[in-house]
């Protein structure tokens, strides 16, 4: 990893070496903040970002993507695969961990999804440390952090006059050093300065081993508690940085199609409704089962890393009014 | 409204009516309401009721069909009730009405910045927040729903219990000035208009799943034989979503607004349901939910019905927009 | 737009209008030929949504024709068709689809001339309108593989 | 398995259907034979009686489907009950219709494991596909590694039953005893009568070297296995086959999994013992 410091004024001139790179920005449209392909002319002096109302997530895993166009009755596929190169500024640090969570799921779990590879490959991901903890917001109590790297290629830190800039990617670390008045190789990231990062004390959330609660499993009545309020919308998995699971359509028209994924939900009764009828998660109750065991138990037993970012967009957007921070503590409760 | 009518008397009904559970809210760490299954009387300490409130409650009842379920209900959540009864989705002897008074509900979206902070009182025409230990006074007319702005009846239509209490005036107004003022647009710019709001939805279906009259058990949406449309969010697609939704609730929607609060992307919803409403209304002089026994305006005909068919008869003051 | 020949697709009743439009062919009464009639039971069996999925697989104008009120075989079919059509249609035009996109009538099994009558009137109407660009699914990437795969 | 990183996963491979045979009588279940197109295709894909693959009608979907074909045969076998969109895709196809597969997928039933016990394969309707393949299988070329084999395969009606070609030559066979059975008498019908679980528990097998494999309907599964445990054989000797909804097959789409497990990557094949531990959802 390399920390580089540069002169305001130098980082935005940095920022110009990344020409054949799409920049793109969290951008307020209406009610709501978007990523948004930018001009570098168009970026905020002082680099400040709102959060962006849908996760990150997009970027990567979009909500609606062609996996390959086909002929319907002769062998011939064409895979439809994204060359766009693009550099992404602004996200948050829990962004970037969300990012790291798909990054397991799509690439180091084999088979290697080659969709997500590609845009991984082609996407520079520079994230800034938080300068305000948002609404709902909980990283703080994950133990995660609003200065951490997470899965950022770099993340920028405020230091006043200077642009701190964590990297650990090759390319970014290349084209920045020749306008920094500063940098050094660091092993870990705690040496770095990171100038004023936002404290409090953060809300005490018990979190428990993924064993512990695995052992849960069969808990009924914990569950049905807790999803009795549920609609079983997918406003939450949807705007979840880290909820990746998917559906593969076809589209045709005359004699071609495509075969297109989708974002799905496990909150969804069709999900994982069998042909015969038969249905394994019949209730809300199975389904929230299975939305709070994945992040908290299977996703840290597969790949290591706690499933929640603790972004808080879950708790903003629920109609029922669910907050995932009192979910974590009921489950707590039931600890054998 | 006292907190201590409202504890009393749900508790009251809970026992005289032998309820298993009752529908109401209770505060969440944000001092705004979020509802709550209550299934013993004591629990019923948390019980809550203020214009913090966001999803109609009447959307849990067909989850309830076997079991004896008491709910809190303002004027909205009453006619919703009198529809299910009507559609045959739940008995009346089966749900114990606890009529609230209803000043109208806070669009949450309304408040943009002020989002996210702790709602502390509300007084008589204002409510008190809470941020970073600052406080601030906001005027509550300001912050309601778009639905409560334009709503006629806001106490309880029908009710086994009632709690005592000022209810917001009945009016209409706002939806129908917005109606208005769409309608002035050409129809080339209220189509883009409405296919802007479109493209914002995500299809995560929290609007269908936060109003009481989208139970069906599937959904046009997302039937695979046939296929009406992509579950990809395209902005036809989405057009399509949202346009048949409205029209499966023609006639049938009261306006409560909970779909409008549930979206997270903020569409305009009301709009189409509040134009679909008052079309039915200056066709069939019907409005949904108001009378136990009635059939839904798009379930029965008369023969004098108008008719704007070529080769009808009537083809003068054919209602168009434009 | 002169040598635009929209794509038409008719829902018409079984027992009057789908007639009324047999015999129209029978009486050799002209009308164009841009309209594709599928039969429906009755005209109170047509969902909106058939209405929406037509366009939006790329139909220019929609009809939807069943007996007139009074005549249906199953005594009040079209009595409902008429609500719900009516009702429908006036939410496509606070949308702001241009109105030829979608057309409701009333045809007899003896109306042959009507019927010739009305699908000129209509595909004029549906000319004059364009075809439906604003209405249709998302399609150019298909089309585009469509060529190249040839 | 993918053995290449740089291999599109999703990509199906093109194929064509060979020869379709409706396999019951109530026709709701057809047998296709599939090859590969490609000469290269064909090498690489080898498999083992257990895995299943992704079918592809380009236009309707993809669903998956255990092989019940033995791993020599030259031609892919598959047999897909009518059910949903894809399925009733699938049986509109004829011989010379091109389709794409994906895999081979999962796991499989793992003889090595059990070299030198007895086999007790039990099944029951259209779920005998994969096994269908193990016993071909486990016949052509460990037969001479394993002790007893038995078969309990067990239907509605006999006509329902399938493979019947297959289920004659083993009754021929020495090395297997077939118990087959239907749920009530049919005129005609000399084989069991009775519901898969109750001859189960009328087998007489050695509980203590005997490996069970199990594939069918949940609730057949669900009976089968107590009586076999009240035979004294261990949770560790069963193995069943379980079927979910799945989209990628992959372990990606996140549909098909019992807990931490996927069963489209870490099954379908589970031993009793280790399903214990998880979710009942299946």
């Amino acid at each position: 990893m390399l920390f580089l410091k540069l002169k305001r004024e130098n980082f935005f001139q940095a920022l110009g070496e990344f020409s054949e790179y799409a920049l793109y920005v969290p951008r307020r449209e209406g009610e709501r903040v978007l990523l948004k392909e930018t001009s570098l002319q168009d970026l905020p002096e002082n680099l400040y970002f709102e959060r962006t109302t849908g996760s990150a997530k997009e970027i990567l895993f979009p909500q609606e993507e062609t996996l390959f166009y086909f002929k319907r009755y002769e062998p011939l596929e064409r895979p439809k695969l994204e060359d766009r190169k693009k550099l992404v500024l602004g996200l948050r640090p829990c962004d970037a961990h969300g990012i790291q969570v798909l990054e397991d799921n799509f690439l180091n779990l084999e088979p290697v999804d080659v969709y997500f590879k590609r845009r991984r490959e082609n996407t520079l991901l520079v994230t800034i440390a938080c300068s305000q903890f948002e609404d709902n917001c909980f990283c703080d109590s994950l133990g995660l952090g609003p200065d951490r790297l997470n899965g950022a290629d770099a993340i920028i830190y405020d230091l006043r006059e200077a642009v701190g800039v964590l990297s650990r990617s090759a390319i970014l670390s290349e084209k920045l050093k020749g306008y920094a008045f500063q940098f050094q190789e660091v092993e870990n990231e705690d040496q770095v300065e990171k100038g004023e990062v936002p404290r409090r004390d953060p809300e005490q959330l018990p979190i428990l081993s993924p064993e512990e609660y695995l052992a849960l499993i069969s808990e009924d009545k914990l569950w049905e508690k807790i999803s009795s309020p549920c609609l079983g919308c997918a406003s939450c998995t949807y705007l979840c940085p880290t909820c990746y699971c998917f559906d593969l359509q076809d589209v045709t028209y005359g004699p071609v199609g495509k075969r297109v994924r989708t974002y799905d939900s496990c909150m969804f009764g069709l999900y994982t409704l069998e042909a015969s009828g038969h249905n394994p998660r019949p209730t809300l109750k199975e389904r929230w089962r299975q939305r709070f065991l994945h992040k908290f138990s299977y996703i840290p037993f597969l790949e290591g890393i706690l499933g929640c970012t603790g972004c808080g967009r879950c708790i903003e957007v629920c109609p029922a009014g669910i907050d995932l921070r009192e979910v974590i503590k009921d489950v707590a409760k039931f600890k054998r | 409204m006292r907190q201590d009518d409202l504890f009393l008397t749900c508790q009251k009904a809970f026992q005289e009516r032998g309820l298993d559970l009752l529908l109401g809210y209770e505060k969440s760490s944000s001092g705004f309401l979020r509802p709550a299954v209550f299934t013993a009387p004591e629990s019923l300490e948390r019980i809550s009721w203020d214009p913090s409130a966001s999803l109609n409650l009447a959307t849990y009842l067909p989850r309830f069909k076997s079991k004896k379920v008491g709910i809190l209900a303002p004027g909205c959540v009453s006619r919703s009730i009198i529809i299910l009864i009507n559609e045959g989705q739940i008995n009346r002897e089966q749900v114990t009405i606890i009529g609230v008074p209803c000043r109208g509900l806070i669009e949450k979206r309304k408040l943009g910045d002020l989002e996210g902070v702790r709602l502390v009182e509300f007084r008589d025409v204002s409510f008190v927040l809470e941020k970073e230990n600052q406080r601030r006074e906001l005027n509550l007319e300001d912050y309601l729903s778009e639905s409560c702005l334009s709503c006629a009846y806001p106490a309880p239509v029908i009710y086994d219990y009632l709690i005592q209490g000022p209810s917001r005036e009945g009016s209409k107004g706002f939806l129908e000035k917005r109606i208005k003022d769409l309608t002035r647009l050409s129809p080339e710019e209220r189509l883009l208009y409405f296919k802007r709001e479109a493209e914002k939805c995500i299809r995560c279906y929290a609007c269908r799943q936060a109003c009481p009259m989208c139970y069906c058990e599937s959904c046009f949406v997302e039937s695979s034989e046939p296929r009406w449309l992509q579950a990809a969010p395209e902005p036809v697609d989405n057009l399509i979503w949202l346009l048949t939704r409205v029209y499966h609730l023609a006639g049938r929607c009261v306006q409560c607004g909970s779909c409008s609060r549930a979206c997270p992307e903020g569409v305009d919803l009301m709009s189409l349901l509040a134009w679909a409403n008052q079309s039915v209304f200056e066709l069939f002089q019907y409005q949904p939910g108001l009378k136990i026994g009635e059939k839904p305006a798009l379930g029965e005909y008369r023969l004098e019905d108008p008719d704007f068919f070529w080769g009808g008869g009537q083809t003068e003051g054919k209602k168009c927009c434009s | 737009m002169e040598d635009f020949e929209p794509k038409i697709i008719a829902f018409l009743c079984n027992w009057c209008s789908y007639a009324g439009a047999d015999l129209a062919g029978v009486s050799r009464f002209q009308y164009p030929p841009n309209v594709r009639i599928i039969r429906v039971p009755c005209s109170g069996r047509v969902n909106p949504l058939f209405v929406l999925k037509a366009l939006y697989e790329g139909a220019d104008g929609v009809l939807v024709s069943g007996c007139h009120p009074g005549d249906c075989h199953y005594q009040s079919g079209n009595y409902y068709a008429r609500r719900r059509l009516e009702v429908f249609n006036n939410l496509l035009n606070f949308l702001g689809l241009n109105p030829a996109r979608f057309k409701m009538a009333w045809i007899s099994a003896s109306e042959g001339a009507q019927f010739a009558q009305l699908v000129r009137e209509y595909v004029q109407e549906v000319k004059d309108a364009g075809p439906n660009l604003e209405f249709v699914r998302e399609k150019a990437d298909l089309v585009r593989f469509l060529n190249e795969a040839r | 398995m993918w053995q290449s990183s740089n291999a599109n996963p999703y990509l199906p491979l093109p194929a064509r259907v060979e020869r379709v045979r409706f396999e019951s009588e109530d026709r709701s279940l057809k047998t296709l034979w599939i090859s590969l197109l490609n000469e290269k295709d064909r090498e690489n894909f080898r498999f083992r009686p257990g895995q299943f693959i992704e079918l592809s009608v380009p236009g309707k979907g993809e669903s998956p489907f255990g092989i019940a074909s033995s791993p020599h045969e030259e031609l892919l076998k598959i047999t897909v009950n009518k059910t949903g969109t894809v399925t009733k895709a699938i049986h509109q196809l004829d011989q010379g219709d091109f389709v794409g597969i994906r895999g081979p997928l999962g796991n499989y039933y793992p003889i090595e494991d059990v070299l030198g016990a007895n086999l007790f394969i039990i099944s029951g309707g259209f779920a005998f596909t994969t096994l269908a393949s193990f016993t071909e299988y486990v016949l052509q070329d460990w037969s001479d590694k394993v002790k007893e084999i038995d078969l309990v395969y067990g239907a509605r009606t006999p006509g329902m039953l399938l493979y019947k070609d297959l289920l004659e030559q083993w009754r021929e066979n020495p090395r297997i005893k077939v118990h087959l059975t239907v749920d009530r008498e049919f005129p005609g019908w000399t084989g069991l009568v009775g519901f898969v679980p109750d001859i189960v528990a009328r087998v007489d097998v050695d509980p203590v070297n005997t490996y069970c494999f199990i594939c069918g309907p949940p609730i057949m599964i669900k009976l089968t296995i107590p009586k076999l445990l009240e035979k004294g054989i261990s949770k560790e000797k069963i193995y069943t086959s379980l079927e979910r909804r799945m989209k990628c097959g992959i372990g990606k789409c996140g549909r098909c999994n019992i807990g931490p497990k996927y069963v489209c990557r870490d099954g379908p094949i589970f031993k009793v013992s280790e399903l214990e531990k998880l979710p009942q959802e299946y």
